[in-house]
């Protein structure tokens, strides 16, 4: 794993900023000219990229308005048909709108029938800061992860999300793919191209090896514990950072393994915490095993976030920013002394 | 494959066949819900000349050895909590065994008071109302794009239409001119808890479709030849054949009686049903949606029945 | 207290005053996208003239120093992220400083790209389209209880009516009688993605609101006389009041012009309006709904504004 | 603590078997009577109970049809206007079919106004046992803790749900109330009426003492977790049992202090284990306790029960019925010792 760009501190050569939709539509596209079964539907949500694929592919291109229910119906027949099916539309909507129908429709009924819809939520977390708290979703990890039969994909980089273009054609589940709607740098495949660090059976790389704790985060809290994690590095403090971008569902046994190296591990998430998210599968994990491991869990508590400003200033208002990162790991090491 | 073509001057000869199949499905309904009081009775009642038309009339193209056979017509049964009739047409179509009817709701079983697509013949989940008519819609587009003529049918209850999202699926289809998909509408007047009428007035229903560019016809639920005539012109793909004018229609509210808004549209047919028909404790009873018959009552009731 | 009665010979300079104060308005609209981006301009054009009638023609009762005063009328923006022109009406009328327009989407600031209730004048949540409609029934089923007789207006957006919850609640409103319940659709042709013809034509709209027991009124909805005429009828309790027969309609593809299905039903104004008016690069533009302007454009069009 | 009825051994006198809706909706008929701003609505759910409340109250009863978005949405406007409601309809539906409108509409309004608005559910976990997994509800436990402002209540007996109707009136705030659909056995309030052993503050009762084991549950679970308790003492066994009714708020404090006494706790619930339900609320009280306590978590694992049979057969095909309860617990004993 240590041709991984964190380890090799390649930073410098990541810097490239791109948004998950984009990259992941230019992919689809590309899959679309070969491949007469993909249908790419989407709720009165779009991007100039998906401009190219509407005219290109009209005849497998659909907006059924602002209609997220329906959204999911008809993915659901265009898949039972034999199609595989992108439904995209801002997160909080396609997983909120319709969840009683990516329940009855897609968890329970891929118990009997297979169905490759692949839901693109655009938006986790906080990315649209200033649309406010209807926009904001904090829940979808949870709610999701709650759903049987399900794969539940977060990644933290675009690398990851074109990664995955293959393995959605290949993997026939429903899906729900988590992006983040603000483009971001690249942590994984660096310079060489090499990728290695990537294992969707695993969901999770260990991207950063560290002594003691380690920060276990998804989506775009990587980044911010990438950060955190290099400004302690520069006070000799080796704090291990872990990505987890499938979260459901992924090797427990493995994750142990990894788990296993450390005493403390702190988990970071844009969702409710103690609420069935990525501090869940944490603790879950955790839970019977041999040794006994901290945890500490960073997140959202338990109210909606009104507070107007940037992703960055309400990360700092909320804790969760760097300074926030590194006081709670300061307390974890106070802890372990 | 079961389908086959039927001559015109065999018709009295299959009406009077699916009539007596249709008395034989209704009376082990009946005997089913003896045994699994879960089941709702009222509502598996007022669709038993539907689905019977549908299969023993040999409209619906299907393959009891083959359920994924590309060749099929899609079923959706979107009021599956009023499907129970479906379990002996199921039975007696090959699907699975007949002596499956004795048990149903019971441990092992695989059919339950509310069918899930575990059973042979059902096509997907359905005990939530108002999704299959947008999973029908997908169908509908998929078969377009595969260019595979067969039809969808997608059989909902009146109640059900409240649901938001039927209409967002209302909508699409008229739009998306699916005339590939035949929805009907079991329109027997009630819902749990009541009147429909008196819940939301939604008369007249083909109206409303009309509006959105769907073309729609209106025929009494409970005459097999009306159904037959009806149906089988739009499994050959006429939207306005068979249209029921003599209006058999005993609890009709509804004023609309076709409309033709142009080639190319999805269809509805509007059924006039009796909820409980068959039943006159059922058929009176606002709330015969959640009454059970016991046991002593259908021994009763079963020998009333032709 | 800000309602007041007004006389008939008052009308001339109240509809110049109006017209001057939207003119105001659009310029504050554009100077608040110049400094917050995020906000969505071409829709918040489209009712400038709307918003702008109902606070400065004072059809609306409201206190901005209460905003809980039981005589208010309800006001409900279903239509949140197109109703960024409300900031300046908002500031203007006193529910907060002036100032504030200058750090919308600032940290710190209660002005969001999409309102929320925590602003003073905001009676909901509104950011998730489809809502307004069903609350709005609510509110004003709780008046009727209530005896209080102010009124319910709900603003809309034409895309927002593919929302099924929208119907559930039309359905339920025509049902109800809810006669204090008025919605103005801001039908500005165009959802997100391109024009709404394109995507799922529900044109007539008021055609299918009649269907479902509605009076529906069809106005252009950049002519303040009319709007005034139109919203002061419904604002006094005449359903018919205020028709727009002149048709000074652009773009205009429906072909309803005014439904009156009975005493005592809910109204629905159909106001075609056109979307990101005032700004040509916007109004001909079919996704002009994610085009931000850059604070050049803006700077450009200011000088071009009447 | 000792009135509690099973610490005083009373079961015999609570054989009385009632329908929770048909208590609570006999509860605000007689609260709709001195007050006439109490709505109930219905999205076309009934219970011959109903009928009277109907008829009497024709003009503050409503039924909406099959139509749980807008049962969310009309409720709201009448909250909005001061009215209290009560909105009725099967729990999977109401919680998941209008999940969005729970969410935007109660939850993060009621930050900002104040909404009394009281969902019934019915039909908790496999209450509708052979309706099948359309109508099983073991998602909203885990959904609804996610929902900020809520109260999350959820009863094992009739007399709790009595007890709640004036609670339901006094606390203002958006609530969920998990009914079963079967008539049940009473716990609570035995012959004596005494019923102090109820604390809606805590949200939790430590039912029954015992020593090193204890069970938490909720719901119906709770009679299921009793009577193995109840086979285990005559095995000269001490199990704690732990109610939970208010899941939210809760206080932390108090159920710490009683999980104190405990070496291993198991939880109990008709829900996915591991995603957000009872045992995450455990697993987080247990976080950061100094103590170290054994959690096991029972429940239903990451699939839908489609195998027909009365929740009785199913509970006994996915261990847990007693016999399952009691293994779990023995092998508690094992890793104790
Ligand atoms: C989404 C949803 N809400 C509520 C129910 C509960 N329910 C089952 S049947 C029924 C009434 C159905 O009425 P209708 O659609 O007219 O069908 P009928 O039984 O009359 O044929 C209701 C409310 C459900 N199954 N699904
Ligand atoms: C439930 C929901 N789905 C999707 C969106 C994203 N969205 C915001 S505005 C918009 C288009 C709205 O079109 P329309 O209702 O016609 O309003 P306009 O901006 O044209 O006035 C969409 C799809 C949303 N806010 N809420
Ligand atoms: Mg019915
Ligand atoms: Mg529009």
């Amino acid at each position: 794993m240590n041709d991984n760009p964190a380890v090799n501190g390649n930073h410098a050569m990541n810097l490239e900023q791109k948004s998950m939709r984009d990259v992941f539509i230019d992919a689809i596209y590309e899959r679309m000219k070969g491949n007469d079964k993909i249908f790419f539907v989407s709720a009165d949500f779009g991007s100039p990229k998906l401009d190219r694929l509407r005219r290109d592919f009209s005849d497998r291109f659909l907006n059924v308005g602002i209609a997220e229910q329906n959204l999911l119906n008809v993915s659901t027949g265009l898949a039972l048909e034999g199609f595989t099916v992108y439904a995209y539309a801002i997160a909080p909507f396609l997983t909120m709108r319709a969840y009683e129908q990516i329940r009855n429709n897609l968890s329970l009924m891929s118990h009997v029938r297979e169905l490759n819809v692949n839901l693109i939520g655009v938006g986790a977390g906080l990315s649209y800061d200033v649309a406010g708290p209807t926009h904001h979703c904090l829940e979808d990890i949870s709610i999701l992860r709650n759903l049987p039969n399900m794969v539940l994909f977060s990644p933290s980089d675009w690398y990851l999300v074109q990664e995955f273009a293959d393995y959605s054609l290949q993997v026939k589940a429903p899906k729900y793919l988590r992006f983040d709607g603000k483009p971001l740098r690249r942590i994984y495949g660096n310079g060489s191209g090499i990728n290695s660090g990537i294992n969707m059976k695993d969901g999770f790389t260990e991207i950063k090896k560290g002594s003691g704790i380690c920060i276990v985060s998804t989506g775009f809290m990587t980044h911010r514990a990438l950060e955190a994690a290099a400004r302690l590095a520069r006070q000799n403090l080796d704090v291990g950072v872990i990505d987890f971008y499938v979260l459901k569902p992924f090797n427990e046994e493995s994750f142990r393994k990894v788990l296993g190296n450390y005493a403390c591990v702190i988990t970071i998430e844009e969702a409710f915490i103690n609420k069935g998210g990525l501090d869940s599968i944490v603790a879950c994990a955790v839970n019977g095993m041999d040794t006994h491991i901290k945890r500490k869990h960073m997140g959202f508590g338990d109210s909606y976030v009104f507070d107007m400003g940037s992703r960055d200033a309400l990360h700092r208002l909320y804790g969760l920013d760097e300074d926030g990162i590194i006081k709670n790991i300061l307390e974890c090491v106070k802890d372990l002394a | 494959m079961v389908w086959i073509k039927v001559e015109k001057n065999d018709k009295r000869l299959l009406i009077d066949s699916i009539t007596k199949k249709a008395r034989w499905v209704r009376k082990e309904t009946l005997k089913v819900h003896k045994i699994a009081q879960g089941t709702r009775i009222a509502s598996s009642l007022s669709c038993v000349e539907i689905f019977s038309v549908l299969y023993y009339g040999k409209l619906l193209r299907h393959n009891p050895k083959d359920t994924k056979w590309d060749g099929r017509d899609r079923l959706i049964v979107s009021k599956g909590h009023g499907s129970i009739c479906l379990y002996p047409i199921l039975a007696d179509m090959g699907y699975f065994n007949l002596d499956e009817l004795a048990r149903v709701c019971r441990e092992g079983s695989f059919l339950g008071a509310i069918p899930d697509p575990i059973i042979p013949g059902y096509e997907t989940v359905n005990g939530s109302l108002g999704h299959g008519i947008g999973v029908g819609c997908g169908i509908a587009l998929a078969l377009k794009r595969k260019g595979n003529e067969r039809k969808v049918f997608v059989i909902m209850g009146d109640g059900e239409l409240y649901e938001g999202a039927v209409w967002e699926a209302v909508m699409f289809a008229g739009q998306h001119k699916l005339d590939n998909l035949i929805v009907i509408i079991d329109n027997n007047k009630a819902c749990m808890l009541g009147f429909c009428r008196d819940i939301i007035d939604i008369e007249p229903i083909g109206e409303k479709f009309a509006q959105f560019r769907w073309n729609a016809l209106r025929i009494y639920g409970h005459n097999v030849e009306t159904l037959y005539d009806t149906l089988k012109g739009l499994a050959e793909g006429k939207q306005d054949s068979g249209q029921d004018s003599s209006q058999d229609v005993k609890q009709d509210m509804g004023r609309d009686v076709g409309y033709d808004v142009g080639p190319n549209c999805p269809t509805v047919v509007v059924a006039d049903t009796i909820k409980g028909k068959g039943v006159p404790a059922l058929e009176s009873d606002p709330i015969s949606h959640i009454r059970n018959l016991s046991p002593d009552e259908i021994d009763k009731i079963m020998v009333t029945l032709p």
